[in-house]
């Protein structure tokens, strides 16, 4: 039930008459979603956040130089010789203290940790929202096998279990970048491993996107503005991307300002896990993993990793919440 | 069209109902009178909004008859559906505001509590709906539905609420009714959906049926049939019908009374046959000029510039001063400044209109 | 009004040379099937929905035919394989005289210039996310029309139709309902057709602005030389817009005649009980038309319709001949040429018992 | 309604069959020599590496292979443990490389802890999610409502091997509030205790999600007319919100439900480790670093079946719960 609220427009108006009251451009959809975020404090808060993190990243080894540290560099005169835990909290030198057992500075494990995170984060987000938009496009616009077999292969992959699947596989397709015999470096083997990530981040990311996208595409090819551009003989492939994409940008920014948190989310798992990252890139995953038993001892070592990852994934996802609501305000509470 | 001066009605259509009434403020006095179940005055229903307080209904009176029936007539947004579901209590009080008073079979509607609207549902007044595949809950079967709100009034055993269910069923038509009882609303037609809600209403024989757009989804034959039911039914019961429509011929048809409404407020009330014969308010002229017939050939349509207001923002002074083709009629600029009050203008006839003698100005419009 | 084709001023590309005999478009045999699975308790059935079968019509240039019936009859149907919209599963469509029916939409393109197509839905007609300029330029990109001054067209057209061309760069959420149909209407004389496809332009709008759609609708017809096949279940609509209007009753064309005919006097007992079930605005004036015809249930489903005459389940007249022999649609009790002599066109029913019935609708002393 | 369940079923042979076929190839076709895993860092001699491929078969050609493993799977077979020939009864999943037990059985006593964690949680969100989203729903608009949906919000953004660590590190070991875990051996008691915490972790975390479903589920149907409908048959607003309303919000509520079951394993997966759970993820990420082949692709596979399963179940559920579905 609604009473319409039309715009009060007395008569059809006459062309003569210049409509002088009136001379504003229209506003796209878009537009008025932009402008709605930008009233949202909880939206420009997290984009705060994540600003700072951003910052954090690209500015690392000048933050590190800034405390007057580097990455990998040991100190083992401030770690107890009799429990290998640090003699030292946070001081102006070490301002999250230093790695029990190494004495690596740990603001430089920290800062560095921020870049893996966000490249991944943003790197996957990126490449699984571009297959899902291909996949989702081909199967929901050409529909008949070519869409039956896509949706096979996307409840087929919705019903594995992601991270055992990851785990699993992770090992596996490391060893395909390897020759049998071959010894790789620790560099080498964490290049790989990063590379993996993204590669079974992004495998198993497109599907929820894709799904979403042929939903749509098929609910908007019935549309009658679809069929008008048919009619008017607009060619497959403009109303692809000049009718039909453009009315799905609101789910696809949705959709990829919701993965990026995911995945940095998944990769600090993957790396918490042992799956992920490996020596000497730095990983907040990894650091969790180190640091969860010293918590008793030197709960340091744990608290920026662990506050950085539920920062980060919190503010994206809040921010991803926001502008969910900012393209669709029926969701709004 | 042509301007042709428009035969007489032959009064002998309707029934009459002659049971007086005391005569009261703002009554057609000429009206027949049937008992008066429902007695709407200075209605206003407000919902809030992000552009602000939408009115959708402003200063509504009217008063619902048994054994007559009352269309409310109007476009989208008039308030007709909204002024109705108050009736029956319907509106979410933490979305709505609502005031004046709705008087149903002596009851006063307006801030009263749940337990007493839930008494009066389906028991005093009860409504249908436009589309009824949504009307109906999908998960239960059709009988069942019915047979909650028989039980809801009646203290009896559920055997009991299922057989009325049936006869209810039966009642309105739908063959086999012991197995339509059993089925899903999706497994019946448009028509016989339609027909399962009417029984709904009329399980707990309300005094007040209220029908909100009944035929607006079906297809034209389907809805001389339902037209029909609920005329029959009617004349069975003795009950007062509300009838909410859009389609003048919808009242043409089964209407004794009309109120036509115009962006939320009451433009004209009287009788069916005379209003739609001599409309006085120049909306409900410029309405039945702009319908094209399927009985005579039109080269021209009359039309009704612009569209309907936001009752956001409503014009100043009469709603429908802006589209008026009449309002240089009227000396000054009363049109545009002083909102009309809802006037007797002719015997058993109101209408909220400013000129003095809008019978002689339409027939005028009409012939220019 | 009466039919008088309006001759053709508009510039055509190439065109099969068009005699006075040819008729813009013969619809011939038309058949469209749709496939649809059933799943009731144990089996799963295949079945096919047979919205338009055999439907054979034409349409002279400058002409206006209306199709009406109730929903599922197949008139949207047809209307969507006149534009390819759909590919009929057989017959022919010949516009001009060549057969577009099965043709590849590469070679379709150029024709679609000539055909156009208004929607029901004002709300879904136009895509949200491209301002009203753009809607009105694609057309012309398409077919390369107005090459540099693509602008200056649209608010041209916009103002053909009647809106200010100043509001070219307005999405159509700032439109409202009858605004936005008038835009469908600008976007599709865009491309400057011939013929053009109405699937119900009126009924999702207001009374009010109804009147003002279909009059725009006339005077275009009027300015622009067009054909129009007009489709709506109000038989008012219908018969203001229309030169010939045919009765379709699941997927079939049961009636096919003039205004005149159809109107004034109905032969097949679906046509009169549509007539005589529809409100109208004669009888609000208080003239009740002299015999009322009520059917009795609804319309069966097009996936098993009935043997025979699809229209026997429902009418008063059935007998057994109507269920073992579908009537074929032909001129019946000497047609209509004796009794409306200044038209002489063809009235043609699909029924075993056809009968005059004029006493159907409100009559308006004239 | 028989026809909806069967293509349901096919559909989880097949989503299995692709996924045995799948890791088989990836484990078993992959570079990676399990024999040389096997002999891990001690380096083997040449001719020790020759007797492990044979005695493991992986020297003879894929397809063998695998039809020998499905075959396993299906009738049980033979396979060369340390020289011996050993039979393995269908279903057959082999024998760890490192411990020689076979993978069926080492399963089989783990399974039971991965079962529970997740039977736990999930009671836990479906009961404190629902009830919170229809609290929230019937209440939308108060702060009430925007608190539950905030928290739920904030809550379920951070990640749940986050707030499980912080919450197992402070309050099983650092602060002991709750019992670590105990093998189910220990005592049945003791071993449902030792779950509570990490189903409280895991439920809550999934429970912000169903907030928001259950809750935009049921100001949804609030909505519709039919609930307009059963309001004016002058019912009680119980009866309205609970039989009509909630009946009609829960059937989206259950298809996600079915979409999150692989999410759900996962969940479990990471809250074991944490948790120190001895289920069958924890056992999965142990293998991973013995290179225990056999036991990542038996573990694998037991999880895909499982997800598969409990789809399969909640699609027959929904079903019963939407008779559009069921008879359409």
């Amino acid at each position: 039930m609604g009473p319409t609220t039309e715009a009060v427009d007395t008569g059809v108006p006459s062309a003569a008459v210049a409509d002088a009251i009136d001379k504003r451009a229209g506003r796209s959809p878009s537009q008025i979603a932009w402008d709605r975020l930008k009233s949202d404090k909880v939206a420009i808060g997290s984009l705060v956040i994540v600003v700072f993190f951003v910052l954090v990243a690209i500015f690392a080894p000048l933050l590190v130089a800034l405390e007057g540290e580097e990455l990998n560099k040991y100190h083992p005169e401030l770690i107890s010789a009799a429990n290998t835990y640090p003699i030292i909290g946070a001081t102006p030198q070490h301002w999250f203290g230093v790695e029990p057992r190494t004495g690596r500075d740990l603001f430089a494990v920290w800062a560095w940790g921020a870049r893996p995170s966000l490249i991944i984060g943003f790197t996957a987000a990126t490449f699984s929202t571009l297959l899902g938009i291909a996949i989702g496009l081909t199967a929901g616009y050409l529909g008949g096998v070519v869409d039956k077999i896509i949706t096979w292969i996307i409840d087929v992959l919705l019903s594995l279990p992601f991270l055992l699947m990851v785990l699993a596989l992770v090992p596996v397709i490391q060893s395909r970048f390897t020759k049998p015999g071959e010894v790789l470096t620790a560099e080498e083997t964490s290049g790989i491993r990063f590379w993996v990530l993204i590669a079974i981040l992004v495998f198993f990311g497109w599907i929820g996107l894709a799904r979403l996208i042929r939903g749509e595409v098929l609910s908007l090819r019935e549309r009658e503005f679809v069929q008008a551009a048919k009619v008017i003989g607009v060619p497959t492939r403009q109303i692809l991307f000049r009718e039909i994409l453009p009315n799905l940008v609101g789910p696809i920014i949705v959709s990829a300002s919701i993965a990026v948190p995911a995945y940095i989310s998944s990769e600090a798992a993957l790396s918490y896990l042992g799956a992920g990252l490996v020596e000497p890139t730095p990983s907040w995953g990894r650091t969790v993993s180190n640091a969860q038993n010293s918590y008793a001892r030197y709960p340091l070592f744990l608290w920026p990793p662990v506050a950085s990852i539920a920062l980060i994934v919190l503010a994206l996802s809040l921010l991803g919440e926001a502008i969910r609501d900012a393209f669709d305000p029926n969701t709004r509470r | 069209m042509s301007a042709q001066p428009v035969p007489p009605v032959p009064s002998s259509a309707v029934p009459q109902n002659a049971v007086a009434a005391a005569p009261e403020r703002n009554v057609v006095d000429q009206a027949p009178k049937g008992e008066v179940v429902l007695k709407i005055t200075d209605l206003c229903v407000r919902f809030p909004s992000d552009e602000g307080p939408v009115n959708a209904v402003q200063d509504l009176t009217y008063e619902a008859r048994l054994g007559r029936t009352l269309a409310i007539v109007g476009e989208s947004g008039s308030g007709k559906s909204v002024s109705s579901m108050a009736v029956l209590g319907l509106h979410n009080p933490k979305r709505s505001s609502i005031t004046g008073s709705i008087l149903l079979d002596g009851t006063e509607i307006v801030g009263a509590d749940e337990a007493t609207l839930r008494k009066l549902r389906s028991n005093t007044a009860a409504m249908i709906f436009q589309d009824p595949l949504s009307a109906l809950h999908p998960f239960y079967k059709v009988g069942n539905q019915i047979a909650e709100a028989y039980l809801a009034h009646n203290s009896v055993s559920k055997d009991v609420a299922r057989k009325r269910a049936v006869e209810m069923l039966e009642l309105v038509g739908i063959p086999n009714p012991q197995r339509r009882a059993k089925q899903f609303p999706h497994e019946f037609s448009g028509g016989m959906r339609q027909r399962a809600m009417i029984a709904l209403g009329l399980v707990n024989n309300p005094k007040l049926l209220i029908a909100d757009e009944p035929t607006t989804a079906l297809d034209v034959t389907v809805q001389a049939q339902i037209l029909d039911l609920v005329k029959s039914l009617q004349r069975e019961f003795g009950s007062a019908v509300i009838l909410i429509t859009h389609d003048l011929g919808v009242v043409a048809e089964v209407s004794d009374d009309i109120l036509v409404m115009y962006a939320g407020r009451a433009v004209e009330r009287g009788l069916a046959k005379d209003v739609l014969a001599r409309p006085q308010h120049p909306y409900t002229h410029a309405l039945l000029q702009s319908l094209p017939s399927a009985s005579e050939d039109s080269d021209q349509l009359q039309t009704i510039k612009g569209t309907p207001p936001s009752l956001v923002n409503l014009p100043s002074g009469c709603s429908f001063h802006p589209r008026c083709t009449a309002r240089d009629r009227v000396p000054g600029d009363a049109c545009a400044t002083v909102l009309p009050d809802l006037r007797v203008s002719s015997p058993g006839r109101q209408i909220r209109c400013h000129l003095a003698n809008p019978e002689q100005v339409l027939a005028q419009e009409g012939a220019s | 009004m009466t039919a008088t084709p309006v001759s053709p001023t508009t510039p055509t590309s190439e065109s099969t040379p068009t005699s006075e005999s040819t008729p813009l478009v013969e619809v011939s045999n038309l058949v469209k099937h749709f496939a649809v699975r059933e799943v009731q308790g144990l089996t799963m059935t295949r079945n096919t929905v047979k919205a338009v079968d055999n439907v054979s019509f034409s349409l002279a240039e400058g002409e206006t035919l209306g199709l009406v019936g109730e929903s599922g009859c197949g008139k949207s149907t047809v209307s969507r394989c006149i534009t390819r919209l759909e590919m009929p599963t057989s017959g022919a469509i010949r516009y001009k005289g060549k057969d577009i029916a099965r043709l590849p939409e590469r070679q379709l393109r150029p024709l679609r210039r000539e055909i156009q197509m208004i929607f029901q839905d004002p709300y879904s007609s136009l895509n949200p996310r491209q301002t009203v300029g753009a809607i009105l330029t694609t057309p012309l990109r398409v077919h390369n029309l107005a090459k540099g001054r693509e602008k200056a067209r649209a608010q041209e057209l916009l103002e053909l139709v009647g809106l200010n061309p100043e509001h070219i760069n307005r999405y159509p959420s700032e439109f409202s309902g009858g605004q936005r149909q008038r835009i469908g209407i600008a976007r599709a004389l865009a491309v400057e057709p011939k013929l053009i496809i109405a699937d119900e332009p009126v009924s999702a709008l207001d009374v009010s602005v109804q009147a003002q759609v279909m009059n725009l609708l006339s005077r275009l017809r009027e300015e622009l030389g067009l054909s129009f096949i007009f489709i709506a279940h109000d038989l008012g609509v219908i018969r203001h817009f229309c030169d010939r209007v045919a009765v379709m009753y699941l997927g079939k064309v049961v009636e096919l005649g003039s205004k005149a005919h159809i109107y004034g006097e109905p032969q097949h007992p679906y046509t009169q009980a549509l007539l005589s079930a529809a409100p109208d605005i004669n009888v609000v004036r208080g003239i009740p038309p002299k015999e009322r015809i009520r059917l009795v249930g609804d319309p069966p489903s097009p996936i098993d319709p009935p043997s025979g005459c699809r229209f026997r389940t429902r009418c008063w007249k059935a007998q057994e001949i109507c269920a073992t022999q579908e009537p074929p649609l032909e001129d019946k009790l000497g047609g209509g040429d004796d009794d409306i002599p200044e038209t002489g066109d063809e009235h043609v029913i699909a029924c075993h018992f056809p009968e005059i019935k004029s006493t159907l609708v409100a009559e308006v002393a004239r | 309604m028989l026809i909806y369940i069967a293509r349901r079923a096919i559909m989880a042979v097949s989503v299995i069959l692709v996924v045995l076929v799948a890791t088989f190839l990836l484990f078993f076709a992959g570079p990676a020599d399990p024999a040389q895993s096997m002999c891990g860092e001690t380096r083997c001699t040449t001719q020790r590496l020759e007797d492990i491929r044979r005695s493991l078969g992986t020297d003879r050609p894929v397809a063998i292979q695998f039809k020998e493993y499905f075959q396993g799977l299906l009738v049980g077979r033979d396979i060369y443990v340390s020289g011996s020939p050993k039979h393995c009864e269908a279903p057959c999943l082999g024998f760890s490389f490192r411990t020689g037990v076979e993978v069926k059985d080492a399963l089989a006593t783990r399974f039971p802890n991965t079962a529970m964690l997740a039977l736990m949680s999930m009671v836990i969100f479906l009961s404190v999610g629902v009830s919170t989203g229809v609290l929230a729903a019937r209440r939308r608009g108060s702060g009430l409502d925007r608190g539950i949906v905030g928290f739920s919000q904030v809550f379920g953004s951070i990640p749940s091997y986050i707030t499980g660590l912080l919450f197992a590190l402070n309050f099983t070991v650092l602060y002991p509030l709750l019992p670590r875990y105990a093998n189910r051996s220990d005592g049945i008691a003791g071993w449902i205790a030792g779950l509570v915490a990490p189903a409280i972790i895991l439920g809550l975390f999934y429970a912000t999600g169903y907030v928001r479903y259950a809750r935009a589920s049921m100001v949804d149907t609030l909505n519709q007319d039919y609930v307009r409908t059963a309001r004016s048959k002058g019912i009680s607003e119980q009866t309205v919100v609970y039989k009509h309303g909630l009946r009609a919000a829960l059937s989206p509520v259950v298809t996600i439900l079915g979409l999150d079951m692989a999410g759900l394993l996962s969940g479990t997966l990471i809250t074991e480790q944490i948790f120190g759970v001895d289920g069958i993820g924890r056992f999965a990420i142990e293998s991973l670093r013995n290179d225990d082949l056999p036991i990542i692709m038996g573990t694998v596979l037991i999880g895909c079946v499982l997800v598969v399963i409990m789809n399969l179940i909640v699609d027959i559920a929904y079903s019963f719960l939407d008779p559009r579905v069921r008879l359409s």
